[in-house]
C-alpha cells in the first residue's frame, strides 16, 4: 500500500479544538452524530496542523458536516463535492483535504464527479454516509435504496437495481475502498486514519442509519446481535475468517464464486480459507467481496481495496516543476515575445 | 487603386480570401500571407472560416475552408467585408465566394480542378469560367495542379504528392501581386521542415515558379497592388489570436496577482483553445484541469478559488448554461472567479462553429435568485488581452465572479498586437486576510463592500463557507429574514459599487451630434469602420463601444443624451437593447440585428446608419 | 369585533396560528381545524412554516414549526398577517411569533412548559407570562401538559406517551372559541386510528378536556369569535395546496389531451411534493421517473415528448438552472414540454425552504442564443391547477417549451378550491401529424408558425430532429446564414403569436384612475387586499394580475395607460419591473421590493401604494 | 439469457430503405463509416417495423450517426443521449431504442446518466464508439485516453487513469456487455442483434478508429495481423480458447488472477481451461475479463455478460396496470372529488 508518512508531533490540537461553536442539527439518533464524532476524535492523530485541513461538501444532512468542524470549510451545492474537493486539492496539494457527501449527493446529482475522481486518483477521503435515502428532502429514494422499498416518490415500492458504492467505485477504477458501520466508533476511527494515509483517492462507505426516514436500512447485519454472522472484518494478508465463535470462511466455489463455509465441517480446513490481498490490481476479487451480503454471505467491512497507483496532483507538481526547468517560457514576456515578432 | 507607381496599383486597404477543400491548406498559406504582411509593415486582421466537419467532403460547397485578411496602410478593425483578391482552389469555393467579392478584384483559380465532375459536385450547371459569369472580374486561369506537379516530380517527388504542394504556388502568385519578399515563407519552411531539406525545397521552388508564373501573366501586371507600411506606434509587434490573447491577459493577470492559475474547463468550440494555450504553459505555473463537465470545470475553479488560486473556467454558451447553478455558488461565496464564454450561434447546438453575441442575456441574469456578477466584453483578439486582464482585476480585487464575454469571430480571428510589457499592467491586490488577525470575520467587509481572501494554510483563520444564506459579516448560516434582505442588496451594491473602480466611457467620433452607436463585442470593427466612412461624409456621428456591461461606466448616461439618436446593432434580436432599456429607460434605442451566424459587414452597417441621419 | 350575538364577537375574517416545536403536531392541529373551516363554510387560506432541518432542536427559536390559517366571510387571498389567536406550545414559538399578534388577540400558551430551562432555552431573561410583557393581550395560561397526561393516564396510556395529545388538547380551546363542532375532527381520528380503538377514544377524550376546559375559564368566555359562512358560489368544494393543485392542473391536462403524462424529475424544495403527488396516481397511467439529477429529469421529459408523451419536468430555481441548456433543446426541437419552478430564496442553495420570486430573469432569459420560451405565473394554490392547465394547453398546441413559475409560498399554502369537471375544461388538441401523410415535413409550419408533432411509431413519418440549427421546413441540419435568421425570427415570432391565444388581461378594481397594481404571482393576494382597503377609503386604485407574463396579454400596454402612476410590489429586487421596461418603455414604474423569505403583508403593501396616491 | 423473441416476418424493409439521404460526413478512413453499414445491415434482422425504431444520440462525430439512418431519430446534446433514450424508451416501451454514443459523450460529460441507465436496466441498445479521443473537437484527450498520451490538452501526457468502459459497466450494475472490433462487420452485426435480444440495457462498446487524431488506438490488439493472439472471442458456454492456432487459453491461476496458458505445455489440457459463463450474476470473473489486455493476456471480444434482471419499464407497465385495476381513482375527477369536500 502506498502511504503517507504522519508526523505525530505536528499534532497540535485537540479534540475540542477542532469542534466548531455551531449547534448541530442532526435528528436525534441519526447516525451522522457518531460520525461526526470519530472524525473530530480521528483528526488529531492525521499529523497536520489544523489550518491544513479542508472538510468540503455538497447538499443533504450529511453535507452539513463541514459546519461542525472548525477547520477550512465549504458546504458545496449538490452533488458536486467531488469537483469542489479535486479544486481545492489540486490548487494545494498540501491540505488534507476531507469530503463529506451522501448517498444522494454522490450517487445520484454527482454520480459522475464521483466516478472521475476515483478514476483520477487525486488524494482526498471520501466520507460516504449511506442511509439509502433522501434525508434532507424527507423521504425520497436514492439510487442506494433497495428494490421495492415503498418511500415518498416510490408509492408502489421502487423499481430501480441499486447502486453499489463499493462495486460502482472499484469499476471506477478506486484505488482504495472500505466499509464500516457507524455504530461501530472505534473501527471508524481506524478506517478513516487508513484512508489519510492513503496515497491517492479513498472512500470509505459508512453504513449509516437514518432514523427518520428509513430507520433500520442496515440492521440486518449492522445490529450488535447480528453483526458477528452477518459481516466480516476484512484485513489485508488475513483469512477471511469470521462468525461469533470465528468458525466460519469464505472460499471460491468449483464455479469461481465465493462461498461461504465452516471450519472443521466437510473436511474444510483453516488453510483452505482464503486470504485478503486488498493490494491486488486485479478488480475482480475486490468486486467479489464489495458486493456479496445476505442471504448466504457475510457483507465486508474493513479496507477491501487499497492499492497503490499514480496520484493526479503528484504528476501534475512534476510536470510543472520539469517544465520551469526545461521550459525557455521562464515569464510572460518571453511568452509575449516568442514567436514571430516585429519591430516598427 | 487610384494611382500608379512603379507598375503598382496604391490601396489604402485590401482584403485577400484563400479558399479551398478542407485539406487544401488553405489556413497555411493564410498564415504565412499573414506573416508576410507583418514584416511589410502594415496592420491587418484576419478570420479563419472553416466547415464544422473534421473533414468535410471535397468538393462540395458545405466543405469549403477559407482564410481572410484584412490589410492596409491605417487601423485595421476588422478581418473586412468585399475580396480584392480570391484565390479558389476548385470549382466549390468558388461558387461560395463569388457573392462577396468586389466588382473587378482579381479571381485565381485552379484552371486544372475545374472538371465536369468537380463543377457538378460543386453545384454548378454550366462552367463559370467560360459561361460569362466571371465577365466583371480579372479572372486568372492558373494550371495550379500540372504546374505543381511537374515542379515538384523535377526534385523527384511522386505526383500524387503534389497536392500538398498546391496551395504554396497560389500563394506565390498572391506574393507576386503584393509583391512580397519570398523570405518570410522560405523562413517558415525551413523550421518547419527542418529534418526534411526535400520538403524545404520543394515548397521554396514551388513558391517562385508560383510567382514566376504570375510575372509571366498578362491578368497580372497591371492588377499589381502596394500597399503603403501602417504608421503604427513605435514598439514590438506579433500577430495575436483572439483566444490566446484571452489566454495571455489571464496569464499576465496570474504574474501581476501573485496567485497560481487554476483553470477548470471543458472542451468545446470555440472555446476550446484556451484550454489548449493555458495546457502548454505548465513552465509558467499554470494548473489546467480538463474536467469531466462544465459544471465540474467551474465547480473545481470554485474549490481552487476557495484554496487561494486564481480561478478561471472557459466555455462557450451551452457550457456557460450548465455552469449557471455554480456561478451561483460563486456569487453568495463571493470568491473570485472568471469565466469566460466563447459565444458562438444558438441555441442550443446551434451552430457551433459560427459567431453570436446571444449569450448576453444569459450572462447577466441566467441564474436563480438575486444573483449579480459582472459581465465585461472584449471587441477584438487583441483587446482580449486587456479584457482578460480585467476580468482577472475585478475578480480578485472585489471578490466577484466576471462573466467575459467573447465570440467566434473574435476568439478564431487574429490581429497584429503590440507587446506590452507585463510590468506596466496594473498590480491585482487581491483582499488576502493575515495570518491570526483577530478581527478576521469571513463576511466583514471595507469600505468597497469586499470582503477578505481566507485561505486554507493560515493560521488562525479557520472558517466555514457554502451555499446557504450567510449571515452578515459572520458568515454562519441564517435564515433570519432581515439579515437575507441585507445580504441580498449588499451583494448587489458591491457588485453595482464596481463602476467607481472602472475606466469611465470614451467615445470615439463626435462627441455630440445627430446620432450614437453602442456597440460591444466583436460588431466594434465594423461599427468603427462604418462611423469612420460616414464622419468623412460629413455625418455628425460617435460611437462607444462598451467593454464593461455590467456595471456600467458612470458616464454613460451622459453621452447618450448629447445625441439625436442611439442605434445599437448587435449580432442577435437586441439584448444590450433590452439591458439598456432597464439601465437608462429615459433614453429610446433603435436597432440593428442580424443572426447569421456571421459578423457585420461595414457596408450594411452604413446603411443602417444612415437610415437614422 | 363589533357588535356581539349569543355571546360571540362577530368577525369579517380571522387569523389562526399554532405554533409548537417540530414534533409537537402543529400540521396536524392546523390541518384539523382548517377542515374544520371548511365545514364551517367559510373561505380560508392556509400557510405551513417549519424550519429547514428535519427535526430541528427542540425549544429553540429555530426549531418552531407553525401552521396559519386567515378565514372569513368574504373572499380570502392570503394566509393572513396578525394573528388574532396564537396557540404557542412552548417559550420559544411565543419569543418567535409575538411580533407578529394583533394586539389583545388571544395567546394561548401551555403554562407547564414554561420552565425555567425552557425559557432560558428560547433565549428569555425573564418569564414573559409574568414580566409583564403580555399585557396587552388576552392571555390564556392552560396546563396543556399536566392536564393531557391527567386524562390520557386514566384511559390507561402511559405518562410519557401524553405528549403525543399535547396539541390535540390545544385545538380543543380553539375549537371552543370558533364554537366548533367537533365531529370534523373525531371523524379524522375514527379514520386515521381505524385499527387501534384507543387512540381514538383518547385523542376525542383529549379534544373535549380541551373544550371544556376552555369553557371554564372565564378569560375565554368574553372572547369567542363568530365569523358567518362566506357567501360562496354553490359547487363542490375542498382544501387543496398548492402543489398538489399544479399536480392536478397536470393530470386535467392530460386527460383533456388525450396524451399520456411522463415526469421526469429529481426532488427538490419546496418542489418535491408535485412529484411525489404525481407518482401516486399510477392508475391513470402517470409515468414518473425519478431521475439522477435535474438535467435527466428534463432530457428523459424531452425523450418522451419525442416519444409522443405529455412531457413535464418540475423543480425548484438551482434546478431551473440546470436545466438550462436542455431546455433550450426543446425550443429548437420546437416539443412541447411544461418546466414547473417552484422558486425559492436565492442565489445559489439560499434559503431554500423560504419563498421568493426572484427566478422570473432565469425564465425568461436564462439560456444561450436566442431562445425563446413561454413564461407563466400562477397566483395562488387554487389557481395553480389553472395555470398548469394552461401551460399545458401552450406547451402541447404550440409546440413549445412553457415555464410555469410558482413559489414556495403558493405551494405549501392551501385554500379553498371549488371543484371543476374535468369535462368543462377546454379540450388540448397537440397538432400531431397523421399517418403516411404525404405532404408532412419536420417543420413545415400552420399559420400559427407551429409544426407538427409526428410521433414514433407512425408509419411514413419517419424524421430526425436535433440541437444544431434546422433547415425552415424540411429540418435538416442548415448551416446557412440567411437560414437561420429565419428559423431564429420564426422561434422568436411562434411565441410571441401566443399572445393570441391567451385571454386579454382582467382588471381588478377601478379600471382607470391614479394608482395600477401590476402583480405577478403570489404576492396577489396582499395586493388584492391592499388595493381593496385602499379603496373602501375611496382611493381610485386598479390591479393587474398577471399570469401569461411572455408572451403578455395584447391589451396590457392599453390598461397601463389608463393611470396616473404604475408600481410593481415584487419579492425580488424588481424582476418583472426589468421586463415591463424592456416590453413597455413609454410607462415609468415604482418599485416595492422585499427579499426576506417571507410575503409581503397586507398594511405593508396599504402603506407603500398609499405613498403614490 | 433473458430474451426477446424476434418475429422476422415483420421485416418490411430493406438496408437501402434505413439508409437516409444525408450526405455521410465523417472523416474518410473513420471507423463510424463501418459501424453506421453494419447497422444499417443489421436493422432489417430484427423484426421491427421501420417506424419503431428509434435512434437517439448525444454531440460528437459519432452521435452524427441518427441522421444517416433513415427511421425516427434524435441528435440530442451532449452527454444526454442516455435520459433522452430513457425518456423515449420508458413513454413508448414499444420501440426498438437504439442510442449511439461516443467515449467523451458518454464517458466525460454524460457518466452520470451512463452509469444509471444500466442500473436501472431500461431495454435500450447502447453503441458505445470508443475512439479513445475527442473526435468532434478535434482532438483533446477523452476519460478512456491512455494515461501519458499527448493531446491538444495534454501536450505532456495525460496524467488521468482511463476508464475501462466494460468495466465501469459492470460496477453500474449493467446487464448486458459486449466488445467488438470496427473493422469486423460480421461480428458487429451479431453483437448487435444479440443485444436487441437482451431485454434489458446492451451496451456494445466498439473499438473505433479515429484516423484524425487517435490513428491506430487500438492498432495493438485490433490489426488483422495481431488480432488472433491479442483478443479472445468469448461465448457462453464455451471454452476460452484463443490464439492463431487454437492454442492458448485462460485459467484462474493459484492467486485467483486469469493467466493465459498453453495447451499442451506444463501438463495442461483443454479441461484446464475456464468455460465462459456470461449469465451468472456475479461481477467478479466478468470484470477480470473485461479489463484484461496487454501484454499478458488477449483483449476480449463478444459478449462478456449478459445476465437476467427485471427491467425498468416492465415493472413500471406492470404497476400502471395493477393500479388501474385496483385504484378507486379511475379518472381525474375521481380524484377532485377525493377525501374531505364539501358542497355549498
Ligand atoms: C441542484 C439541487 N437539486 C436538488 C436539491 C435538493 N436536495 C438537497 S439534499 C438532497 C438529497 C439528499 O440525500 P443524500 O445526499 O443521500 O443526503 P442525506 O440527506 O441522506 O444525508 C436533495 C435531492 C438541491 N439542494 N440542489
Ligand atoms: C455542453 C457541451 N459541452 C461541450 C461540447 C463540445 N463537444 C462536442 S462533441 C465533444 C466530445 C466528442 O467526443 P466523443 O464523445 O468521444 O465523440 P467523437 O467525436 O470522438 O465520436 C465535445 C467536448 C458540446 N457540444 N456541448
Ligand atoms: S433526516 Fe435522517 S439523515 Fe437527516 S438528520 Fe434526520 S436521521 Fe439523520
Ligand atoms: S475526427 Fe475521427 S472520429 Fe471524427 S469523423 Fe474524423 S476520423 Fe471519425
Ligand atoms: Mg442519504
Ligand atoms: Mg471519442
Amino acid at each position: 500500500m502506498s502511504e503517507k508518512t504522519i508526523n505525530v508531533n505536528e499534532v497540535t490540537f485537540t479534540k475540542k479544538d477542532v469542534t466548531s461553536d455551531q449547534m448541530v442539527k442532526w435528528c436525534p439518533g441519526c447516525g451522522d452524530h457518531a460520525i461526526l464524532n470519530s472524525f473530530l476524535k480521528m483528526l488529531p492523530q492525521i499529523g497536520k496542523k489544523r489550518e491544513d485541513i479542508a472538510v468540503l461538501s455538497g447538499i443533504g444532512c450529511s453535507s452539513r458536516f463541514p459546519y461542525y468542524v472548525n477547520t477550512y470549510g465549504f458546504h458545496g451545492i449538490h452533488g458536486r463535492a467531488a469537483a469542489l474537493a479535486s479544486g481545492t486539492k489540486i490548487a494545494n496539494p498540501n491540505l488534507s483535504v476531507w469530503m463529506v457527501s451522501g448517498d444522494g449527493d454522490s450517487l445520484a446529482i454527482g454520480g459522475n464527479h464521483f466516478i472521475h475522481v476515483l478514476r483520477r486518483n487525486i488524494d482526498i477521503n471520501i466520507l460516504l454516509l449511506n442511509n439509502k435515502i433522501y434525508g434532507l428532502t424527507k423521504g425520497q429514494y436514492s439510487p442506494t435504496t433497495p428494490m421495492g422499498k415503498i418511500t415518498k416518490t416510490s408509492p408502489q415500492g421502487t423499481i430501480e437495481h441499486p447502486f453499489n458504492p463499493g462495486e460502482l467505485a472499484i469499476g471506477a477504477e478506486a484505488t482504495f475502498f472500505a466499509r464500516t458501520l457507524d455504530n461501530n466508533p472505534k473501527m471508524m476511527t481506524e478506517i478513516m486514519l487508513e484512508a489519510e494515509k492513503h496515497k491517492g483517492t479513498s472512500l470509505i462507505e459508512f453504513m449509516q442509519n437514518c432514523v427518520i426516514f428509513y430507520n433500520g436500512a442496515h440492521a440486518y447485519f449492522a445490529d450488535r446481535e447480528f453483526r458477528a454472522e452477518r459481516t466480516i472484518l476484512l484485513k489485508h494478508g488475513e483469512k477471511m475468517i469470521y462468525g461469533k465463535n470465528n468458525d466460519k470462511g469464505l472460499i471460491l466455489d468449483e464455479t469461481n464464486h465465493i462461498k461461504s463455509v465452516v471450519i472443521g465441517e466437510n473436511g474444510i480446513t483453516e488453510d483452505d480459507i482464503l486470504v485478503h490481498n486488498a493490494t491486488t490490481n486485479d478488480p475482480g476479487l475486490h468486486m467479489m467481496l464489495a458486493t456479496m451480503g445476505a442471504p448466504d454471505l457475510p457483507v465486508a467491512l474493513g479496507v477491501i481495496r487499497s492499492v497503490e497507483s499514480r496520484v493526479y496532483e503528484d504528476q501534475l507538481e512534476e510536470i510543472i516543476s520539469d517544465a520551469k526547468v526545461n521550459s525557455k517560457i521562464k515569464t510572460v514576456d518571453d511568452l509575449l515575445n516568442s514567436g514571430n515578432t516585429w519591430e516598427i | 487603386m487610384a494611382n500608379k507607381e512603379n507598375g503598382m496599383n496604391e490601396a489604402e486597404h485590401v482584403v485577400v480570401r484563400f479558399t479551398g477543400d478542407s485539406g487544401d491548406g488553405m489556413q497555411l498559406v493564410g498564415n504565412l500571407f499573414s506573416d508576410s504582411t507583418a514584416f511589410a509593415g502594415n496592420d491587418f486582421a484576419t478570420f479563419p472560416d472553416y466547415p464544422s466537419e473534421i473533414r468535410a467532403p471535397q468538393g462540395t460547397v458545405a466543405g469549403v475552408s477559407g482564410f481572410q485578411i484584412h490589410f492596409g496602410h491605417q487601423a485595421i478593425y476588422t478581418s473586412g467585408d468585399l475580396a480584392d483578391v480570391l484565390v479558389s482552389m476548385n470549382p466549390a469555393p468558388l461558387k461560395k465566394n463569388l457573392s462577396t467579392v468586389k466588382p473587378g478584384a482579381t479571381i485565381i483559380v485552379d484552371v486544372d480542378a475545374f472538371t465536369e465532375k468537380a463543377l457538378k459536385r460543386a453545384g454548378y450547371d454550366s462552367n463559370p469560367l467560360t459561361d460569362g459569369s466571371l465577365d466583371g472580374y480579372n479572372l486568372v486561369e492558373a494550371p495550379i495542379t500540372s504546374a505543381t506537379e511537374k515542379t515538384v516530380m523535377e526534385l523527384g517527388i511522386e505526383k500524387k504528392m503534389a497536392s500538398k504542394f498546391r496551395n504554396v504556388f497560389a500563394l506565390g502568385i498572391v506574393f507576386y501581386i503584393f509583391n512580397r519578399d519570398l523570405k518570410t515563407a522560405d523562413e517558415f519552411f525551413e523550421k518547419k521542415f527542418a529534418k526534411k531539406p526535400l520538403l524545404v525545397e520543394a515548397n521554396k521552388k514551388v513558391l517562385r515558379v508560383g510567382a514566376n508564373y504570375a510575372d509571366t501573366i498578362e491578368a497580372l501586371s497591371s492588377h499589381r497592388i502596394n500597399v503603403h507600411a501602417s504608421e503604427l506606434e513605435k514598439g514590438r509587434y506579433r500577430n495575436i489570436i483572439g483566444n490566446t490573447a484571452t489566454a495571455w491577459g489571464i496569464l499576465a493577470a496570474m504574474e501581476r496577482s501573485g496567485r497560481s492559475l487554476f483553470l477548470g474547463s471543458y472542451p468545446i468550440t470555440p472555446a476550446t483553445s484556451i484550454l489548449e494555450e493555458l495546457a502548454k504553459w505548465k513552465s509558467l505555473g499554470v494548473k489546467t484541469f480538463q474536467a469531466e463537465d462544465e459544471i465540474a470545470g467551474i465547480v473545481s475553479s470554485i474549490g481552487s478559488s476557495f484554496a487561494g488560486a486564481f480561478a478561471v473556467t472557459s466555455t462557450s454558451g451551452p457550457g456557460l448554461a450548465l455552469k449557471s447553478e455554480a456561478i451561483g455558488l460563486a456569487v453568495i461565496t463571493e470568491l473570485p472567479i472568471v469565466i469566460i464564454d466563447v459565444q458562438r450561434g444558438g441555441p442550443s447546438t446551434g451552430l457551433p462553429t459560427k459567431t453570436e453575441q446571444s449569450d448576453l442575456l444569459q450572462a447577466m441574469w441566467g441564474r436563480n435568485g438575486e444573483s449579480p456578477v459582472v459581465v465585461l466584453a472584449a471587441n477584438s483578439p487583441s483587446n482580449s488581452f486587456y479584457m482578460a486582464f480585467e476580468a482577472a482585476r475585478i475578480a480578485m480585487e472585489h471578490m466577484t465572479p466576471v462573466i467575459l464575454l467573447s465570440d467566434g469571430y473574435i476568439g478564431n480571428g487574429s490581429e497584429v498586437f503590440k507587446i506590452p510589457k507585463v510590468a506596466d499592467l496594473p498590480k491585482i491586490n487581491p483582499p488576502i486576510a493575515q495570518a491570526n488577525d483577530p478581527d478576521y470575520q469571513p463576511y466583514a467587509r471595507d469600505e468597497r463592500l469586499v470582503r477578505k481572501w481566507a485561505i486554507p494554510g493560515t493560521p488562525g483563520l479557520e472558517h466555514r463557507i457554502g451555499g446557504l444564506e450567510k449571515e452578515d459579516i459572520y458568515g454562519n448560516v441564517s435564515y433570519e429574514a432581515l439579515n437575507h434582505q441585507k445580504m441580498t442588496e449588499l451583494r448587489e451594491k458591491k457588485v453595482r459599487n464596481i463602476a467607481n473602480f472602472i475606466p469611465l466611457q470614451e467615445v470615439y467620433g463626435d462627441t455630440t451630434g445627430d446620432l450614437l452607436v453602442v456597440n460591444w463585442g466583436s460588431t466594434y470593427g465594423a461599427s468603427h469602420e462604418a462611423v469612420d466612412e460616414l464622419r468623412k461624409e460629413g455625418k455628425k456621428i460617435g460611437m462607444v463601444n462598451l467593454n464593461y456591461i455590467h456595471p456600467m461606466p458612470r458616464n454613460v448616461a451622459e453621452i447618450f443624451a448629447q445625441y439625436k439618436k442611439i442605434i445599437v446593432p448587435e449580432l442577435n434580436l437586441g439584448q444590450l437593447v433590452k439591458i439598456l432599456k432597464v439601465e437608462f429607460p429615459q433614453f429610446s434605442y433603435h436597432q440593428y440585428n442580424k443572426v447569421q451566424g456571421v459578423p457585420f459587414t461595414k457596408s450594411e452597417l452604413v446603411n443602417a446608419f444612415k437610415n437614422l441621419l
